[in-house]
């Protein structure tokens, strides 16, 4: 194959940059529901019955 | 020791995500510059890689003066700037500390990113290598003589486009000299290590007489 | 694929549908449920006159028919993606003229077009932010203007790896190179400015106007960029226009636009349901601050 | 006072000024302040030892907040001195607390961040307990910026526990403070002050905490 080295490389920074970009939005995604859970855990709701909260 | 470093990680760490620009801005801002030269000059390859290490150069020392403009002003309006000088550092390695860490957040990368922009102007690698190696060298003391510009804003209490207008005449001897090491190897017979050695020369000097300027700019702008 | 993923998927995009119509409830969001909640199967009758868009709108809803709809997108994608690649690699010709590089299109190609069809994408969002002020219009821009400034990185960088072999240099100042570059530098500032506000529904107004702006200065830039072209010493530069593709090498390329397009909408769907959270904690934060001390 | 073993790093622990009274005095002698033409004030003095609270009152606009500045040494004054005793070789600046009209947090991180940037660069102790003390133990996660006025006044109390340090210096330390937390600074200055600590607080409401002295601002 002629230029092979030239067709891997686009290929593999394909790769690169996709890999790149899902990696990314999972770890992101990963780190926000840890704190959504986190923010849960310390009795935080988004709705309503937030005296309820407090008093405990 | 343990209060400079701290001092350096805050500022990196602020730096890279602050709100008048930050790390991408600048990086961003560097890429507009080479883009826009060609329309203004044509496409003729062989011109813009004659003229492509002065075209990094300008953009480097464009985007990273821009990016430090409240790096002294946010300290000042939240408060921040008294509790700095309420300590045993000395406000002169406070700013030094402010610098270095504005340096590794937006001075670094745009070096880095230079080998890619090199490409664009059609730079040839010997180029690439001299240009690249004369940002990262150049920048710490075109951030530098940044902060001056950054501290006077503070005093001034504004932002914006001014400090470049303020500091961009005391940046000149840099770029003299980043330029000719940079174009050293596109101008055949042209030295590289004589202005080279110059440059470090002067980013040295900028590590000392800068925070000692800044500081007293700051000094000077109490109220 | 074995009967039993193609089962589960199927599932999924039924089970999707019917979320969409407000049939049935999404498992609760931040308790990602390994085993979902029976469903019926049977009996999806649109009661309602029909799956519309306003239905989407709840980003809750979105959250759960998303969470459904993700599988099997991301299946097909990499289906698709596997049979293109070995299409372009094995069955797709090497150009007389370009040899084997040509096989660079087929990820070269369909990222321009994606470039382009975010673009697209993030004005008609910009326009649902501004006009009808849908709830998740400012989402969707918001989460696809990253990709756009990727897939956009990725068209320079494979033309570039493409014009080195074939024209000698990493970079020409071609009409269509230059265009693809300044439409990265306009990514990039949207980037920039989502990031630089603090107020995210402000943030969306004012991208909006910018992207918006963009749409409209797209032709003229276009046109400008042709123009300077032009009038410089023209580059000679191969180009792949329309129909002279043959057709053993245009089925490949429209597989591997397939799979790039699902790919990006996997994608966008996952860098929205980010964004939805990411919405949900600064709330959350806000009221844990009100609740504390 | 409790044992120093079970109490949380309260406002009474200063690295080489206490538990004695009278190790450290301020004293400031003919201060004068001018802004712009306008003299603020003229010939003021002062001395507060360890273990001493002064409030500083007046009207607006006769230079409380100037005063405290050049107090600080953030401000240099027109005419006159300030002064520590004893002397120190490094200058006064590290011996000082001083909370201004702003709080000094950087809005993009989070309270512990915040705190945690300021214990290694003033050096300190662990941020948990002063957290607690000032009652936002809770939100130590939370960006600073969703934290209320108050909330954000109490952080920067938490601030001057976590670096110990004999000279507070207050300027309208009860803004936007509700009455819990009134009485939780109240208890800071008192514990303070009992670990020979020295306070001086600009303020337009009565303290809860007994005054030894009262600085009157009338005006040039």
């Amino acid at each position: 194959m002629s230029h092979a080295g030239f067709i891997f490389a686009a290929y593999a920074m394909a790769v690169v940059v996709l890999a790149g970009v899902v990696g990314w939005i999972i770890a992101d995604g990963r780190a926000l529901r840890r704190r959504l859970a986190d923010l849960e855990v310390r009795g935080v709701r988004r709705r309503s019955d937030r005296r309820e909260e407090q008093a405990t | 020791m343990t209060a400079f470093l701290a001092l350096v990680g805050l500022s990196a760490r602020l730096s890279f995500g602050g709100r008048s620009g930050g790390a991408l801005v600048g990086l961003v801002f560097f890429l507009a510059v080479v883009v826009v030269v060609p329309f203004a000059v044509g496409p003729d390859m062989n011109l813009l890689s004659r003229i492509g290490p002065a075209v990094l150069w300008i953009g480097a020392l464009l985007a990273s003066l821009l990016v430090l403009d409240r790096l002294f002003g946010d300290d000042r309006s939240d408060g921040a700037l008294d509790l700095l000088r309420l300590s045993d550092l000395p406000l002169e390695l406070v700013a030094l500390a402010k610098g270095l860490g504005a340096w590794l957040a937006t001075g670094l990368p745009l070096a880095v990113a230079a080998p890619f922009l090199g490409l664009l102007l059609g730079l040839s690698p010997n180029t690439v290598l001299s240009t690249t190696a004369t940002l990262v060298v150049g920048t710490p003391a075109l951030t530098m003589i940044g902060t001056i510009g950054a501290a006077l804003m503070a005093a001034l209490g504004r932002g914006g486009v001014m400090i470049a207008v303020l500091v961009l005449p005391f940046t000149i001897p840099v770029l003299i000299f980043g330029v000719s090491a940079a174009a050293a190897p596109a101008m055949a017979p042209a030295p590289f290590l004589a202005p080279f050695l110059i440059l470090i020369a002067l980013t040295l000097a900028s590590l000392v007489i800068a925070p000692i300027a800044a500081a007293a700019a700051l000094r000077a702008g109490l109220d | 694929m074995t009967k039993k993923a193609f089962n589960k998927i199927a599932d999924g995009l039924t089970e999707a549908i019917a979320i969409a119509r407000g049939e049935a409830k999404p498992a609760h969001l931040s308790v990602p449920s390994d085993n979902p909640p029976p469903l019926k199967r049977r009996g999806i009758v649109p009661t309602t006159p029909s799956m519309s868009l306003v239905d989407l709108a709840n980003p809750t809803r979105f959250l759960g028919f998303s969470q459904r709809l993700l599988p099997f997108t991301w299946a097909v994608a990499l289906g698709l993606l596997a049979v293109g690649l070995y299409m372009a690699f094995f069955t797709a010709p090497a150009d007389y003229q370009q040899g084997d590089t040509v096989r660079i299109m087929f990820i070269h190609v369909p990222s321009a077009w994606l470039s382009m069809g975010c673009y697209g994408l993030m004005a008609i969002a910009s326009l649902g932010t501004l006009v009808w002020r849908h709830p998740l219009a400012d989402v969707t821009a918001k989460s696809a203007a990253p990709l756009g400034a990727a897939f956009t990185f990725l068209t320079l960088v494979t033309g570039s790896l493409w014009g080195k072999p074939m024209w000698g240099t990493w970079w020409v100042w071609d009409a269509r190179l230059t265009s693809e570059l300044v439409l990265l530098l306009m990514y990039l500032g949207l980037i920039a400015l989502w990031q630089a506000m603090d107020d995210q529904g402000r943030a969306a107004r004012v991208a909006a106007v910018l992207t918006l702006v963009g749409t409209i200065n797209l032709p003229i830039i276009k046109f400008s960029v042709d123009w300077w072209n032009t009038l410089h010493q023209p580059a000679s530069v191969l180009r792949l226009d329309g129909p002279t593709i043959d057709i053993s090498m245009l089925i490949p390329l429209f597989v591997m636009a397939g799979a790039f397009t699902l790919m990006f909408a996997a994608l966008l769907m996952m860098s929205m349901r980010n964004e939805i959270l990411r919405r949900r904690v600064r709330t959350m934060e806000l009221t844990a601050a009100g609740l504390g001390a | 006072m409790t044992t120093p073993d079970d109490r949380a790093p309260a406002a009474g622990d200063h690295a080489g000024y206490g538990p004695g009274r009278d190790h450290v005095r301020l004293t400031g002698t003919g201060l004068a302040a001018v802004r712009g033409l306008r003299t603020i004030f003229s010939d003021l003095s002062f001395a507060v030892a360890g273990g001493e609270l002064m409030t500083v009152t007046g009207p607006n606009g006769t230079g409380k907040s100037t005063f405290l500045r050049i107090v600080a040494g953030l401000m240099p004054a027109a005419a006159g001195e300030v002064a520590v005793a004893p002397a120190r070789e490094d200058g006064h600046a590290a011996l000082i607390h001083y909370i201004g009209h702003h709080d000094g947090h950087k809005a993009s991180l989070t309270v512990r961040q915040n705190l945690d940037f300021w214990r290694r660069f003033w050096g300190g102790g662990p941020i948990a307990p002063a957290l607690e003390r000032v009652g936002i133990a809770a939100l130590d996660n939370l960006p600073i910026d969703v934290l209320s006025a108050g909330q954000k006044r109490r952080a920067a109390l938490a601030r001057m526990l976590v670096a110990p340090r004999p000279i507070w210096l207050l300027d309208e330390p009860l803004t936007a403070l509700d009455a819990a937390a009134e009485a939780m600074l109240g208890d800071l200055l008192s514990e303070h002050l009992a670990g020979g600590g020295l306070a001086l607080v600009a303020t337009h409401r009565a303290l809860p905490v007994a005054a030894a002295r009262t600085l009157r601002m009338e005006g040039p």
